[in-house]
């Protein structure tokens, strides 16, 4: 019997619990189906590329920091990348091996945050996120002893890095590598084998592989789909090429693996810290590089696998102290463009989670 | 019902009953007299109690108000636009005869029965009714229970997604 | 599935309740304070008026142009001619600490403070003034400061300008 | 204690006059006493979940905290009370009142000790299932009102979750008054020589989990899950009419933990200690035991994410009403066995070696069904669809 029935239109978002920032879904619904989808963003536009025309290239790299807001090391390495590769700069090995290090914790630390908000996406009163904040806390500390800051670091400098490794902090990493397993193992029997977790995450949300790569999402959401792409081993980077280390992959592409991807990650990313930490050698820290760089007029592009996907940086140059132009490739934001065809069909209770899982950052989206 | 404060209980529970009765009739959205007519059937609960029939006062609430009431609002809160529609409809004038008929019936059983005026039994009534139930009146219980089946299977078919 | 169904979620159960005899991990903020580390960039800066120039190269660092520094050429018997500063104001409403202008500064002049609790009512009061900045605490951090990092200075007492500059005056 | 006050009031009045007044004492007293503990129980919530998180929890107001309710109502009072102007204004203010009256209804029957019970009603538990019911009509009325999408879609969540949950559960009392013979909730104390816990395994387990889902706490929680529907049906409310909702939601949690001690865990008797002591180490003994089980919720809401609408539904209805079904059946042999082969006489109830040896059958069985239905659950794992996956790495 056919039925008079009209379809809901709802507005999940900007003000929204669970959509991570100022993110607004438009959705279709029948009941509590999604018939439609369509994300608008744009709420938290700062103007980030604009504000880089105008800024030396060494304050770029304050910029950078607020882009996404919980991996702010790998927003500099990307962006001092680029334009070391602008200018032919040589950056000393020992200023690399900070970066991975950095790098590294810092998708550790990432990670913890997209588990955490993804689990609590699910429905958990925040326990696994206040266990997943403890960890990000102790590596915000290691950060800290870095470069003086928490979240916007601007640690990275073109040519290098701004300070040495203090004298304490290698002591300090050797424990974090130690207990941090154990943290990781306590995730695993709090949620891995959970069946409430189970049933919610397993066959929803799917992004098939070719989707995925039609609609070029990166990161931990492509490897969850089954495509073995990694920037670290594809097109390695730094002294990526020097470590071992595997590339977790997923076989369905539904929020289950994209939750399992990433809890591997961080296992494989400690295992790089460890390596990195045996090998690091001596020297300089920071090629001889003026404060206000020149590079010489040109473009440069150069991408790095940040903890959400390809985050490349696009600069072209009039050989002034600022760049002419400077585009940001954010992951997030090509990643949510594969929302909308991941939902449709689903349940509401299902979209939070689906969009929890992809792990978006709303200010790499505006940026 | 000797007692003051049982006579004016039940005139207030009277009161409401009729005026809430009324209010379903009259009140122009739809969800609203679903409301009042929650009220007029906890006032029945009421006056059950009153005769110190607590059994099927609870009985009353847990049926009336906890389902048929609730499946009555969920179908409003389900159905489209029910509020600016016209609930007076072109079948008026058939159900003004039907509700005259069924009032004439409910009038001929009031009239006809012979009312014994006692003051309720203090006992509990748990006990009888169950007795009735299932020896006198089996043949309803049981009837009742295929129709309640039936329901439930009918349901289900309904519900089933093709 | 070998494991009996529900066991997981009863696993979980007792993750939790260990957790409820173990010491809480976070403290008591105002009762008790985590040390910062020595390199902190802290929400306030020190400056030190004899070894500042006024050649301004902190404030061309400054991505956000929040340091405000006003000059008039004087000279000094000690010493000879150079900049009196009039004027130094550092407005942390809008600084977002990236300590560039510490990086910047050749003369060791101005450092990152360790202090993190300046809240105010007013924007007006983040505004730290010249006036403030020779009154307040001299405790600089290390961030940029590898001669501090030398003499392991930790932020516990105030240095004056002589120990805190790469060279003494 | 209901006769002193009786006897107290017939000093001075006639005697219906004096069982009224002692009757509005009684609710006076209880209602009060009821919402004191309930405000101290959302501070127990609070810091327990805080340390199940591994943090201190709200322990700033007043020594270790203790004022922190006090301070939450404040707040909450001074609050602005917004109506929106699209609202059904009646309905909307009228739902919390609505939602509230039934939670503290169901204390009348709640059996503090042997003396301590306001009205020891022969249909006690019905009375319960009964009058908690009617909260739904609150929730309703909160959702419709609001004239926002979140609401109605928490409150037509919360009547299916309701009414599907309230089967298992209503089935798993039944199971408990089978065995005992009366609704009565003293009745029902006085009968377990032993905690019906232990007799009853099966029946426990539902009636934890369909009183979870029927309070909408975690992993339930679909009506006010706030990572969904924001608050569900009270999105719109502030000030005292929030407070009113969030202390129904609290009253009724504990009323539910007291009747869950009643039913199963033998009420205000100190376990394996027959004799009743002075009823005010009862009601002690009674407090802490629905404090403990109210724990239990809390533990769970620290624990477990939430599921989704149509798999609690469909665990209410898949899961829990056939074993629900099944357990009745078996109570009911049992019970007309045992009565055979013990010879109990009419009026008097089963002994207690007959209580353990039931208890041993129906653990036994539990665990059998157990292992027979895990070999029929699907494993999760083949579940989803898989899509051809590439597995190559691309070059660049």
């Amino acid at each position: 019997m056919p039925l008079n029935t009209e379809p809901i239109l709802l507005n999940l978002g900007p003000h929204h619990p669970s959509t991570h920032g100022v993110f607004r879904l438009r959705l279709i619904m029948d009941g509590e189906i999604i018939e439609d989808a369509e994300p608008v963003m744009g709420y938290m536009h700062r103007g980030s590329e604009k504000l880089a025309e105008e800024r030396t290239y060494t304050q770029i790299i304050t910029l950078t920091d607020r882009l996404d807001w919980l991996s702010g090391m790998s927003n500099n390495l990307a962006y001092v990348r680029t334009v070391e590769k602008l200018s032919d700069v040589e950056v000393p090995e020992r200023a690399q091996y900070i970066r991975v290090i950095s790098v590294e914790l810092m998708r550790i630390a990432s990670h913890c945050m997209a588990l955490g908000f993804l689990i609590n996406d699910l429905g958990a009163f925040a326990t696994p996120l206040m266990y997943m904040f403890r960890e990000r806390e102790k590596i915000l500390d290691l950060l800290e002893m870095l470069c003086g800051a928490r979240i916007t670091f601007s640690y990275m400098r073109i040519g290098g890095i701004s300070h040495d490794l203090p004298e304490e902090f290698l002591p300090a990493l050797r424990d974090f590598v130690d207990q941090m397993p154990k943290h990781i193992d306590e995730y695993d029997e709090l949620l891995t084998k959970n069946e409430i977790i189970q049933t919610r995450a397993k066959g929803q949300g799917l992004l098939s592989a070719q989707n995925a790569v039609d609609f070029g999402v990166t990161g931990p959401n492509l490897r969850a789909s089954g495509v073995k792409w990694d920037l670290r081993k594809s097109d390695p980077y730094e002294v990526y090429d020097r470590f071992e280390f595997d590339i977790p992959v997923g076989d369905h592409g539904d929020n289950y693996d994209r939750y399992w991807v990433r809890l591997q990650e961080m296992r494989e990313s400690l295992k790089i810290i460890s390596q990195a930490m045996e090998q690091i050698p001596g020297g300089l820290t920071r090629a001889n590089v003026p404060f206000f760089v020149h590079p010489p007029a040109g473009e440069a592009y150069s991408h790095i696998e940040a903890p959400k996907g390809h985050l490349g940086f696009y600069i072209v140059s009039d050989g002034t102290i600022s760049p002419w132009r400077c585009k940001i490739r954010s992951p997030s934001f090509i990643n949510l463009g594969a929302l909308a065809s991941m939902i449709i069909g689903s349940k509401l209770a299902d979209v939070v989670v689906t969009f929890g899982s992809l792990d978006t950052i709303l200010g790499e989206v505006d940026r | 019902m000797e007692s003051v404060t049982g006579a004016i209980a039940f005139w207030i529970l009277a009161v409401a009953i009729i005026g809430c009765a009324v209010l379903v009739l009259t009140v122009p959205n739809i969800f609203h007299s679903a409301l009042f007519l929650v009220g007029c059937l906890g006032g029945i609960a009421g006056i059950y109690i009153l005769l110190n029939a607590d059994f099927l006062a609870a009985v009353q609430i847990l049926i009336y108000i906890g389902a048929v009431a609730v499946m009555l609002i969920f179908g409003i809160m389900l159905t489209q636009d029910v509020v600016k529609s016209n609930v007076s409809n072109h079948y008026r004038i058939p159900a003004l005869g039907l509700s005259g008929a069924f009032l004439v019936i409910l009038l001929t059983a009031i009239f006809g029965t012979n009312w014994q005026t006692q003051s309720p039994s203090t006992e509990a009534s748990t006990g009888s009714i169950a007795d009735a139930l299932f020896s006198n009146y089996i043949l309803p219980f049981e009837l009742s229970s295929v129709v309640l089946l039936t329901a439930i299977i009918g349901a289900i078919v309904i519900a089933k997604e093709r | 599935m070998t494991s009996f169904y529900g066991l997981g979620a009863l696993k979980g159960l007792i993750v939790t309740l260990r957790y409820l005899f173990r010491k809480p991990f976070t403290v008591e903020y105002p009762d008790e304070k985590l040390v910062p580390n020595p390199r902190f960039r802290g929400n306030s800066f020190v400056w030190y008026e004899d070894r500042c120039t006024g050649n301004g190269a902190c404030a061309k660092a400054c991505p956000l142009g929040i340091i405000r520094i006003v000059t008039h050429p004087t000279s000094r018997p000690d010493i000879g001619n150079l900049y009196a500063i009039d004027r130094f104001d550092i407005d942390t409403g809008r600084c977002m600490f990236c300590a560039l202008c510490i990086e910047a500064c050749p003369y060791d002049a101005v450092f990152m403070g360790n202090d993190f609790e300046r809240a105010t009512k007013t924007r007006d009061g983040l505004v730290i003034h010249k006036e403030d900045l020779v009154t307040g605490a001299k405790l600089p951090t290390q961030q940029f400061r590898p001669q501090l990092e030398a003499m392991e200075y930790k932020g516990e007492e105030e240095l004056d300008q002589h120990e805190a500059g790469r060279w003494s005056l | 204690m209901s006769n002193e006050i009786i006897s107290f009031f017939n000093t001075f009045l006639s005697t219906s006059q004096s069982e009224a007044m002692a009757t509005f004492v009684g609710i006076f007293f209880l209602i009060n006493f009821v919402i004191i503990i309930v405000a101290f129980m959302t501070l127990l919530e609070r810091r327990l979940l805080g340390r199940l998180q591994n943090r201190i929890g709200p322990n700033r107001t007043g020594p270790n905290g203790l004022l922190q309710p006090f301070a939450d109502v404040i707040k909450l009072l001074t609050k602005e009370d917004i109506v929106i102007p699209a609202a059904d204004r009646w309905p909307f203010n009228i739902a919390p009142l609505l939602a509230l009256m039934p939670a503290l209804s169901v204390w009348i029957v709640i059996p503090f000790a042997p003396t301590w019970i306001l009205a020891d009603l022969d249909i006690g538990i019905l009375f319960v299932i009964a009058i908690t019911g009617v909260s739904v009509i609150g929730v309703f009325m909160s959702g419709w009102a609001s004239a926002n999408k979140f609401a109605l879609l928490g409150s037509m969540r919360s009547v299916a979750s309701i009414i599907s949950y309230e089967v298992p559960m209503i089935l798993a009392i039944i199971a408990v008054v089978l065995l005992v013979g009366s609704m009565s909730m003293q009745q029902i104390v006085l009968f377990q020589s032993i905690p019906l816990v232990l007799v009853q395994p099966a029946s426990f387990v539902i009636f934890l989990l369909a009183i979870v889902a029927e309070l909408n706490r975690s992993p339930f929680d679909i009506v006010e899950a706030e990572s969904e529907i924001i608050a569900g049906y009270h999105t719109e409310y502030t000030g005292m009419k929030f407070a009113t909702f969030f202390l129904a939601e609290y009253t009724a949690a504990l009323a539910w933990s007291a009747v869950v001690v009643t039913l199963f865990l033998s009420g205000w008797r100190i376990p394996f200690v027959q004799a009743d002591i002075h009823p005010f180490i009862d009601g002690l003994v009674f407090l802490i035991k629905t404090i403990f089980v109210f724990c239990i919720f809390v533990w769970f809401r620290g624990t477990w994410p939430r599921l989704r609408i149509d798999q609690i539904l469909g665990f209410s209805w898949k899961v829990l009403f056939p074993i629900a079904t099944l357990n009745l059946v078996i109570t009911a042999i049992e019970v007309l066995v045992f009565n055979d082969v013990f010879a109990v006489a009419e009026g008097e109830t089963l002994p207690t070696i007959a209580l353990v040896a039931m208890g041993l059958i129906n653990i036994a069985i539990f665990i059998v069904v157990g292992i027979a239905l895990n070999k029929f659950i699907k494993p999760i794992d083949q579940e989803p669809q898989s899509y051809p996956v590439t597995r190559e790495g691309m070059t660049l």
